[in-house]
């Protein structure tokens, strides 16, 4: 963090073959070819300062937290409470004991359903939107089912926008408590109009979630700016460690929602009668939680940080366009999604080839890509598609690569047609 | 897909994906005795089967296959095969289709007479892409499915 | 495992210095003294052999599983539900099936008070113990509260034992669906009878839940021989990751059970109307898991299969009867507790010390204990203490720690009487 | 305790050791004015105040505590330093108290003339042991408790 060198816009500039280096993975090679990783909206890989911070902590510094009033116990405390500062700063939230850590995004995401979910009253509503990630809608329609609320769905345009009219008529009966939307489609790359989408939800009287699970790996996030109530997002995206996650809320939010999960840190007091809560965030974290994870974590957020969103964006923007451009040249391939404004994740079909036959291929060739419904079945029907297949770039993603990318799958193509 | 990317890519043999872009057993039968389905929520994949019986052989089978080219071939191979056996042949040839996919070890000794997958070999590959393993099995399922309101 | 050489029971020996080697922690110096970590039960250091696995896990073969087609993702989802299979062995369950990942012992306990407790009807007990952890103790409340359901507690003798008889008659009535009691102590030690808890409780048509977080660590764990319907394990104190726990539970209960949390990989089909979920164990699994941590927990279980539990539970006997030798000759000490069977973990009293002020004392020498409730206030009003100190003993723990412990102790008597 | 883990001790001062065994202000007040209490649940030290006061000053204190060494004796020495002060100016105090607790930089310069801490510095090596700042804190916390009954 101190050694944060400030990169104006204008001349961010990522040193990839640098980046690189620190990722040990890239140098792998799979069906004897050079790995082409174009799979981090699924999950990024890991850079050494990740790596080594965990293995570090396991080795010289480690033991549980909180309770101890030993050495070890009181520096692992710190190195884990340091994190929620870490993040706090990172989405710029107003303050430490709004950061809540969880398992992965979707566990955030529960996290709000179970227990901001038990304030709603039946008719009452939650809206999302038709490009959400199961993550972001499943725990919403077993609310649904437990609760007796509604769930709408607001839906988008055939380039892959929200609707904002149809998005704003659904909350016209004032129902809506709470608008549960993504930051950015792991299938499109949609950025959506995170902070008009708060202005009218609040306009509303909605409240509002944002999954920034894939958005807050490729720009600077500021939950005040935004606007948000709620907001979450996942580790392992993030060059960060599995395991770990974060929820943010605001504080009178998360005071007022009764806890989740029931053990050891949560507590105030214990007695077979009753029990009552700790302060926030702890109300929140039953049982030991991911330690050597979070320090993980805040390792990532560090190594991030340092190297600055302008500089990542600006990386990011340019590989999106040049791969826009260069599978527009490869016969039969369509890209699915022209949003407005796009993140580094470009989803395709080719005719007369199917998506997994795409991704078998490419990885015969030592690229490795995803293809199916990305965890978003019902986008996928509103589509009219059964799967597509998608390249996503990351901080470490070279041009080259994407031209490896389009050159394959004119060869691919040929092999069908 | 020049000749050393194709040589690498023994598991899309010639086979599979000319049967998969033209084949020989799809459409359907108009008056089937039995039918089955095979959906892979996963991928979207989907195969339905109308298999025309003759006592307990398979006189005619037809199916209709959206997939890749691994499901849409094997569905394809698979109805080629199995024309023709009888109900208990088919459902053997399926178990040692299956052992073969997942490299399970060699079938117990006691099956007198294995039945051999000729063709259906050129699945092999997908021993080591144990992902899309089910892709080729869709079909089978599908098979297994319809048989299942037979009895014999 | 390969590698695995037997041990009889009569020769099980550890080669303590030769473990200790594989703990680089167990190296450093606190407060300029060599640490003596004696806070195991709390969490246990890690080998190499874990540390190692997971940095290289990150740095050669990682992505994001089950729903990849390409070759970093095969591999590691196949690392990762190898290490089902290896869990699975290490508890002698049926079937892989049946072993689902979860944080932690609590996040365990949790998904049971939810998903099992969504099948219970008002009027239906749970019954727990007077010396559980608040992890076995408070998401019960939470579901007494949440479903009208009667949260029984079975006492202790003053030993520290399970009152059998308090305990059979408080399953008489037979509205006791579920027993749920810990297989150890954390604070008192006790290794409670298992397999007669399960033979009682069934007799009396309830089902079982043995918190084995402390216990998987001592002794060969059989969930088949205790009779046991579920158990939960956290990896942490097993010398593994943090972030990863496990729940076994009967095949036929997980199949009854609804999911917990909702998200990606816990689905079979989803449309915005309703989702249909995927089979066991995946049913419980949702969104992207601790991936890295599993593969971690993996390596742990290796590691100490490889060591052999006939060697540990005999390393483990023989450091909890020295320690209960020389902590008999500290003026104004008592134990607290003398079960009947115990594991490695020893609490005590100090007359005219508090114990706070040993553990920062003990802490000051380099020695790290741990003091203070221990996640049991309930237990701690039943042995009418605010607080113990305890010591607690692993795979590298030295007779030589637990003499320096004793003499330290001494002269802390001394500074304070 | 030999000297040379005593010397290593620092935080456990004498000074602790002894308020701790034999506190000079421990017991109940026949009539107090204001009273107030403390409990940090992690590890069941209570603390409970009784307070006469002469106007807006303290006249006398007494605590009666139980909890570790270094609770006990930041309730004995609290009580000391506090008799006689107003209550503006315990509080003063207080907020000085957890500043050198907590090792937060200087107070604002507004504070004309900072309260002095005098024998309570004996706690100043909590700094390093975070864990336990709460033991010392807790009779402040009671003390102010007590004050939120009083205006002024
Ligand atoms: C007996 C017992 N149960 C449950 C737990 C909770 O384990 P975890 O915090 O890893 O969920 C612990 C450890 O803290 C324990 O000792
Ligand atoms: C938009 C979006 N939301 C939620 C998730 C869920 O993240 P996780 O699986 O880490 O909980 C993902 C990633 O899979 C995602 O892309």
């Amino acid at each position: 963090m101190s050694t944060h060198t400030p990169t104006t816009h204008a001349h961010a500039q990522l040193d990839v073959q640098a980046i690189r280096q620190q990722f040990p993975i890239l140098g792998e090679k799979v069906h004897d070819r050079p790995l082409v990783f174009l799979d981090s909206a699924a999950s990024a890989q890991k850079p050494n300062a990740v790596i080594d911070s965990m293995a570090s902590t396991m080795r010289h510094q480690y033991a549980n937290i909180h309770r101890g009033l030993h050495w070890m116990s009181e520096r692992t405390t710190e190195a884990y409470e340091g994190v929620r500062d870490l993040v706090a700063d990172f989405l710029n939230a107003p303050s430490r004991e709004e950061i809540v850590f969880t398992r992965n995004s979707t566990e955030a995401i529960n996290l709000v359903a179970h227990s901001f979910g038990a304030l709603l009253k039946p008719g009452q509503a939650v809206l999302i939107s038709q490009m959400e990630h199961h993550a972001n809608l499943v725990p919403w329609q077993m609310l649904r089912d437990r609760a007796g609320i509604d769930l709408r769905v607001a839906p988008i345009t055939d380039d892959g926008d929200l609707d904002m009219d149809a998005y704003k008529a659904l909350l016209a009966d004032g129902k809506v408590a709470l608008v549960s939307i993504t930051h950015m489609s792991n299938v499109l790359g949609t950025i959506t109009p995170a902070k008009q989408i708060a202005d009218i939800a609040h306009a509303a009287g909605a409240l509002v979630l944002f999954d920034g699970s894939q958005s807050v790996v490729h720009h600077k996030t500021d939950v005040q700016e935004l606007g948000a109530d709620f907001y979450t997002f996942t580790g392992h995206k993030l060059y960060g460690p599995t395991g770990i996650g974060v929820l943010w809320a605001r504080r009178d939010l998360l005071e007022q929602m009764p806890p989740f999960l029931g053990g050891g840190d949560m507590i105030s007091t214990v007695t077979f009668e009753r029990s009552t809560w700790a302060n926030i965030p702890h109300k929140f974290e039953a049982g030991t939680p991911a330690i050597v994870e979070t320090i993980g974590l805040g390792a990532a957020i560090d190594w991030v940080s340092k190297i600055g969103f302008d500089a990542i964006a600006a990386h990011e923007a340019e590989l999106t366009a040049h791969a826009l451009t260069r599978l527009a040249t490869v016969p039969g391939l369509s890209i699915v999604g022209r949003p407005r404004v796009r993140g580094g994740v470009v989803s395709f079909t080719m005719a007369d080839v199917h998506p997994h036959d795409i991704a078998t291929l490419l990885d015969r060739n030592g690229i490795a890509i995803r293809a199916g419904h990305h965890c978003a079945e019902p986008l996928m029907r509103r589509l009219d598609l059964s799967a597509t297949a998608r390249a996503s770039f990351g901080i470490y993603t070279q041009k080259e690569e994407i031209d490896v990318l389009a050159d394959t799958l004119v060869r691919i193509r040929d092999f069908f047609v | 897909m020049n000749t050393t990317t194709a040589e690498r890519d023994a598991l899309y043999d010639r086979l599979i994906v000319e049967r998969a872009r033209a084949p020989l057993y799809a459409g359907r039968l108009s008056a089937p005795d039995v039918q089955g389905d095979g959906r892979n929520p996963l991928c979207g994949d989907k195969t339905h089967l109308d298999i025309a019986l003759d006592g307990h052989h398979i006189q005619d089978i037809r199916h209709n296959t959206r997939g890749c080219a691994i499901c849409a071939a094997a569905a394809d191979l698979m109805a080629e095969h199995v024309r023709g056996n009888t109900v208990a042949q088919a459902l053997a040839v399926s178990d040692r289709f299956r052992a073969m996919l997942v490299g399970s070890p060699s079938l117990p000794v006691v099956e007198a007479q294995p039945a051999p997958l000729g063709a259906l070999e050129v699945f092999a590959p997908l021993q080591s892409h144990k992902a899309r393993i089910r892709c080729a099995e869709l079909p089978w399922i599908a098979l297994k499915e319809a048989f299942s309101h037979v009895d014999g």
